[in-house]
């Protein structure tokens, strides 16, 4: 089995999970992060508002599913297509880090392997 | 003659009444999703500083100022500028509170109406145009229909019609202006399986302070600390309390849950219904607004749904049918037999007129200053896709509502 | 006759109390776990609705309504039915403020007791159950009690008692019904190891309101704007300040530490224990009042550990125990010849006995209460197992507090 | 004579300035990182405790005890003995209002001032010698200027300085002591990319308690309920929306952006600045008191990072710029004939001598208390670096701000 | 040595980390997430308190700790049992993830390996 | 390809991310955990500021940073620099594991392998 993890803009989270779920994903995760890639980052304001400050980070949201190593091209796909923003050259969109998965326990039944997934 | 006791309360109504702006501030803010709530909340917070600086230069005068009744009936449509900077407005004399205090406490209410508008548009609307819609809007809208309604001579006052504390002056010009530029500014992205309020707490807070200011709305919109205070006190509290039960207990049997948005949403409708009417419905009358309110803005709000027109923190549905049933509701259950209970229509009929007119004028003039803003160069109504996407809060402000350690 | 002033300042009071209300909210939603936020913050919220129209309905009446003294004297343990609706209760007519006034501040009152209840049985009562305890609770415990203390022929005023401004009506009736449902709803799930209040902010501000609203709901309570208002305003502060300072610094002296949470803890221990006293203490009696307020509550808080009386934000410790507290304290440090240290025992004898008559009946009306409610079908006092484990929030109202962006 | 208008109105300004103090926790507990907004929040809490029990028992008498002229003129410089404990502070007699509500008014003034220091060590200052402090500097510092500038012989007040409402007793003194502390204490660890605010929406909640807060300041700075109170207020209103769209726009042509935590600091610099003049300027003048505030506080605290003094929250560049502007600018604008604007200087002169003493005493007499506080063994001003690291909340309080679920 | 990941519910995270510690473990790192396995979901309120929608997704919580291989069974056993919520039946009780890890530093001292764990 | 992963103190993380984007990786994503390794924790209020209670758990973060393999040591060495707290014998100053990443896509260009790192 491989986990998939995707480093993907917040406001692309719902079409990424939708499509996840389209490409045969029995479940997923996803959790907030910060996160910097080829991004620019952002300028902010510090302190009691005077000064501007540049943060390279941007806030991300970090989705993995595990899945069988046969769906595995399937989902990147999924993936890749949900998570680009409209236009797809601006850069910031992302990206996929493929693991491998040595075993996966149900916690509710005990299953072990592709079953639980 | 000036009355200490009134001038102590008239002081206390208007720190009230501004103090609902911000209370509104975080209700809607605590109702958009967590990217755009500075930028929300600023929409509120910036009125505060804008519209003081424009009612002082000459909105009250716009307002108020009454002239000698001139050929054409001009005086029944708008003031004059004798009141320009608050000239010639007296800190200490008056009508049982001085003039200046009762410029300083309708200076509230031309701050939090803009920003009642506000809701409609969230999470996509650029704020340096705001900024001028702010100008623009409360000088060309607000305070025409201000005159009209309040002002001695001003020709809604004049047919008979009843707006106690701001029905159709306040909400339903506010939610009129609220769907027009929802209209305008096109629906919001990204939010196709719909928006969970980002900070729930947030709405209640500003839910209780609306509700406690709305004390100072209503019960200081009588200018003097008596009995008609006492009662509009009494009325607005239970109009407000039967209008979050309603909401309630209906979306309870509605949907198996009793949500705390929408409780805080209902009380909000009472508080907004019982407006028009707070200086003219007893007790059990009040109970009557408040239920009607609550019922009728939850369908609006259901209803609202149906339409294309993404009005995001329902800002009609609430204020424009919350005041329209209020208008109507003083002209049933109004004491002192001018009401429909005592058989008189009268009071009816000018008050449908009121709100037809409010609406008609509140319509056509924000949809004329939207359109031009929209073609100005550099302004324009709305944000860019990259800057909705990340938020309008980083966009437009440069800051981030919510930065956690060691995330900076 | 009305003074316009006096009539000023109970309006304001009025709104003060109000505002503890949703003050209470946020103290008591701060402590709990963030899934059960909104459901804590709505058991008060939901009072200002639910409670505001029974007391214009029946609950005025039954407190406050004083027929003519019949054989059995009946009149002094419950009011009549002459003020349902505020049927008769002047808006412009009474005795300094109009009595329509009074039934309003009064009002306020009853909306906050039953919400102090409701941090014993955080994060596990029945939304739905809730609201029908509100009903019956202020019906048949909160009016009979009010009527006894404060109304013109209850037998508890009758036998010379002084409570100020609600300290057995209050804040003993509150502690005693809170431990009484703390006890037949049971033990919180998962909280052996003890629950972190899951927004300490919000705690303080909730805090903050509470000290404010204070001012009304002890220095409202002499219904005028006089000296005896000032003094109260005065003393309430000063309990409220020494008490805060008191725990903080038994706390550090105790774990090293001075929380947050226990100074805002006991600045509310001070206000509590000052309010049957706040218009019979000085200066420096309000800082033997403050002290033991602190002192005494902080021990309590960590004697009611070892019961298995799971009250979860320790409404007892602190409302049960400062109320006591103060009911004998008013007795020790009053002025005017009837305090204890100027050798006067009447009053701490009256005081004694109004004390037990609040406790045993409000334990046993409550708990009658409680027992008929947990039996009704379709009612009864605890949610599920896996409600309580996902959170009321989302259980009981389809709501999450705090959801973050990209994360709906 | 008592009048129950202005005694409505002074007891409702003491509960709004009691209310900025928990405001300007909330103020800078959001500007503060998450680690370290208890502790931010406890510094302003806890002087509502500290500070009420010490002006109980000797401040209020230190600042306006005021006994039969001395030989040396000691009386000049601080008050006597007479009122330690509110002992002869009456509760009912007074001139428009009791005595002793004069002193409840003043009370809350004592509280906020060394509060306002706590914005500058922020983030490091230890807890246990804070509360020291809090007794040192308003027993040494804060008592004695307020004798100075408001008891009726102070020497300030004898050179004709106008100082409405704390210009230099509160804003200056206070900014001079945080500039001290600041610097005794040293730079905060791991800053050097900026500190962004950890929760916006608090910074503006604080904002708003402030701002209404404010009007009870300045508007009940006059002690009644009348036209120097409406005046007051108005201005007040003003000078506060001048400087947060002057401090807005500033920084939207500087940076492209209008940061809300902008806006809110400009409206405080605003504030600020009309407090030395609410009761001395009409609402023309305000504008310009307003206008020079936001623009030179941006400008200050622009200069204040080219310092090596970490005044963490910008005190001075706000607190102490925007003070001696007021100061000045009172001087300039006054009507009635005093000010520059009119030809005359003697009162620029006058607050200008004023300005100065309060700076030299402040910075010498904090100084001398701090560098006290340093050597005693025990005490010290700064927390240890593990402290610091892991925040003050923990370390400190033994309390974290936020926790989620299941992560206990 | 292995990394094993488990998503719980969130009111089994002290229950599952006790056993973890008893079952061996040197340490461990949790985090709050979202996720949504064979689980139902819940409606939630959107808007201003108008609309009920269907959240797949589920709070939950994410435990990882590494461990040398030997403890690989003991431990997923130890969760198993503790994430278990009463009754067993319901679905939503979570998964465990296994996978390989190649290195492990202690930052303070430099250690590598199984030592620094 | 590797995945580093590196628990850290939260006053840690702008020095260090500052050292890996010296020491050559091309991005990094953070977010904020509890965790406890050999740590001992700290004493915190319970309930209404009455009770004290142990929590051995402590906020920590994590970032991750996947890297070409022979970045490996450079991103180690890198982090323990950065990471240590002053003095460097206090326990709690992070622990760091590495895995490995068998694929790795970018979602704006969907280029795969080591050049969409
Ligand atoms: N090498 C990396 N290691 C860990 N996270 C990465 C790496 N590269 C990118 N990320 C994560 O992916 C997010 C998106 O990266 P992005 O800026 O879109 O990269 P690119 O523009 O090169 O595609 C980043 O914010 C970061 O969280
Ligand atoms: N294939 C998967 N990939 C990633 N996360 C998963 C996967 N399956 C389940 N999860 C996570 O585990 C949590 C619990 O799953 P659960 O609904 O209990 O699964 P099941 O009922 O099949 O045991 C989910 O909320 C999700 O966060
Ligand atoms: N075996 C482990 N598995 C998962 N996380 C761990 C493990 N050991 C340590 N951690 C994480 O690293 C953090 C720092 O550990 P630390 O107490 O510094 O360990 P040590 O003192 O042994 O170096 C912990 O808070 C925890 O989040």
């Amino acid at each position: 089995m491989i986990k998939i993890e995707a480093v993907v803009r917040p406001e692309r989270v719902n079409p990424v999970l939708q499509a996840m779920v389209d490409a045969g994903c029995h479940g997923y995760t996803y959790f907030n992060v910060t996160g910097r890639g080829k991004q620019q980052g952002v300028e902010v304001f510090t302190g009691r508002g005077g000064y501007f400050a540049h943060r390279a980070s941007m806030p991300k949201t970090v989705i993995f599913t595990v899945v069988e190593d046969s769906k595995k091209e399937a989902v990147i796909e999924a993936v890749v297509n949900a998570a680009r923003s409209e236009g797809g050259t601006e850069i910031g969109d992302g990206k996929i880090f493929v693991s491998h998965v040595s075993d996966v326990v149900r916690v509710r039944t005990g299953e072990r392997g592709e079953i639980a997934l | 003659m000036i009355d200490s006791g009134s001038v102590a309360w008239i002081l206390v109504a208007s720190a009230l009444v501004l103090f609902m702006t911000p209370g509104l501030a975080f209700f809607y803010g605590g109702l958009v999703r967590g990217k755009n709530v500075i930028s929300t909340i600023m929409y509120s917070f910036i009125s505060m500083g804008v519209v003081s600086i424009i009612w002082l230069l000459w909105g009250y005068s716009l307002a108020f100022g009454t002239g000698p009744e001139d050929a054409v009936g001009f005086n029944n449509f708008i003031g004059n500028f004798d009141f320009l900077g608050f000239r010639d407005v007296s800190a200490t004399e008056g009508d049982g509170i001085p003039d200046m205090l009762f410029a300083v406490f309708q200076m509230m209410f031309a701050i939090i109406t803009p920003a009642l508008i506000t809701g409609a548009f969230a999470e996509r609307f650029k704020f340096t145009t705001y900024l001028v819609f702010l100008v623009a809007w409360v000088t060309l809208v607000y305070a025409p229909i201000c005159h009209w309604v309040w002002a001695s001579d001003g020709w809604i006052l004049g047919i008979g019609s009843v707006d106690f504390a701001g029905g159709t002056v306040v909400h339903i010009n506010a939610a009129v202006a609220a769907i027009a530029a929802a209209y305008f500014v096109g629906r919001r992205r990204n939010v196709e399986r719909g928006v969970e309020p980002h900070n729930v707490p947030f709405v209640i807070l500003g839910a209780a302070i609306l509700w406690v200011g709305w004390f100072g709305f209503n019960a200081g919109s009588g200018l003097a600390a008596d009995g008609v205070a006492v009662n509009a006190f009494l009325v607005t509290n239970m109009a407000a309390a039967v209008a979050a039960v309603t909401w309630g207990l209906i979306s309870y049997f509605h949907t198996g849950h009793m949500s705390a948005v929408g409780v805080a949403s209902g009380a909000v409708a009472g508080l907004v219904a019982i407006t028009p009417a707070a200086g003219n419905v007893g007790p059990m009358g009040s109970l009557g607004v408040g239920f009607g309110a609550g019922a009728l803005c939850y369908v609006a709000v259901h209803l609202r749904h149906r339409l294309r027109i993404d009005d995001a923190l329902e800002v009609f549905a609430v204020h424009g049918i919350g005041g329209i049933w209020g208008s109507i509701a003083v002209a049933i259950f109004a004491v002192g037999g001018v009401g429909l209970v005592d058989g008189e229509a009268n009071l009816l009929w000018a008050n449908f007129r009121a709100v037809v007119a409010t609406i008609g004028y509140s319509l056509v003039a924000t949809t004329v200053i939207l359109l031009i803003l929209d073609r100005i160069p550099g302004l324009g109504l709305r944000t860019g896709t990259w800057e909705e996407d990340i938020g309008l809060d980083l966009s437009q402000h440069g800051e981030r509502a919510y930065v956690a350690d060691g995330a900076d």
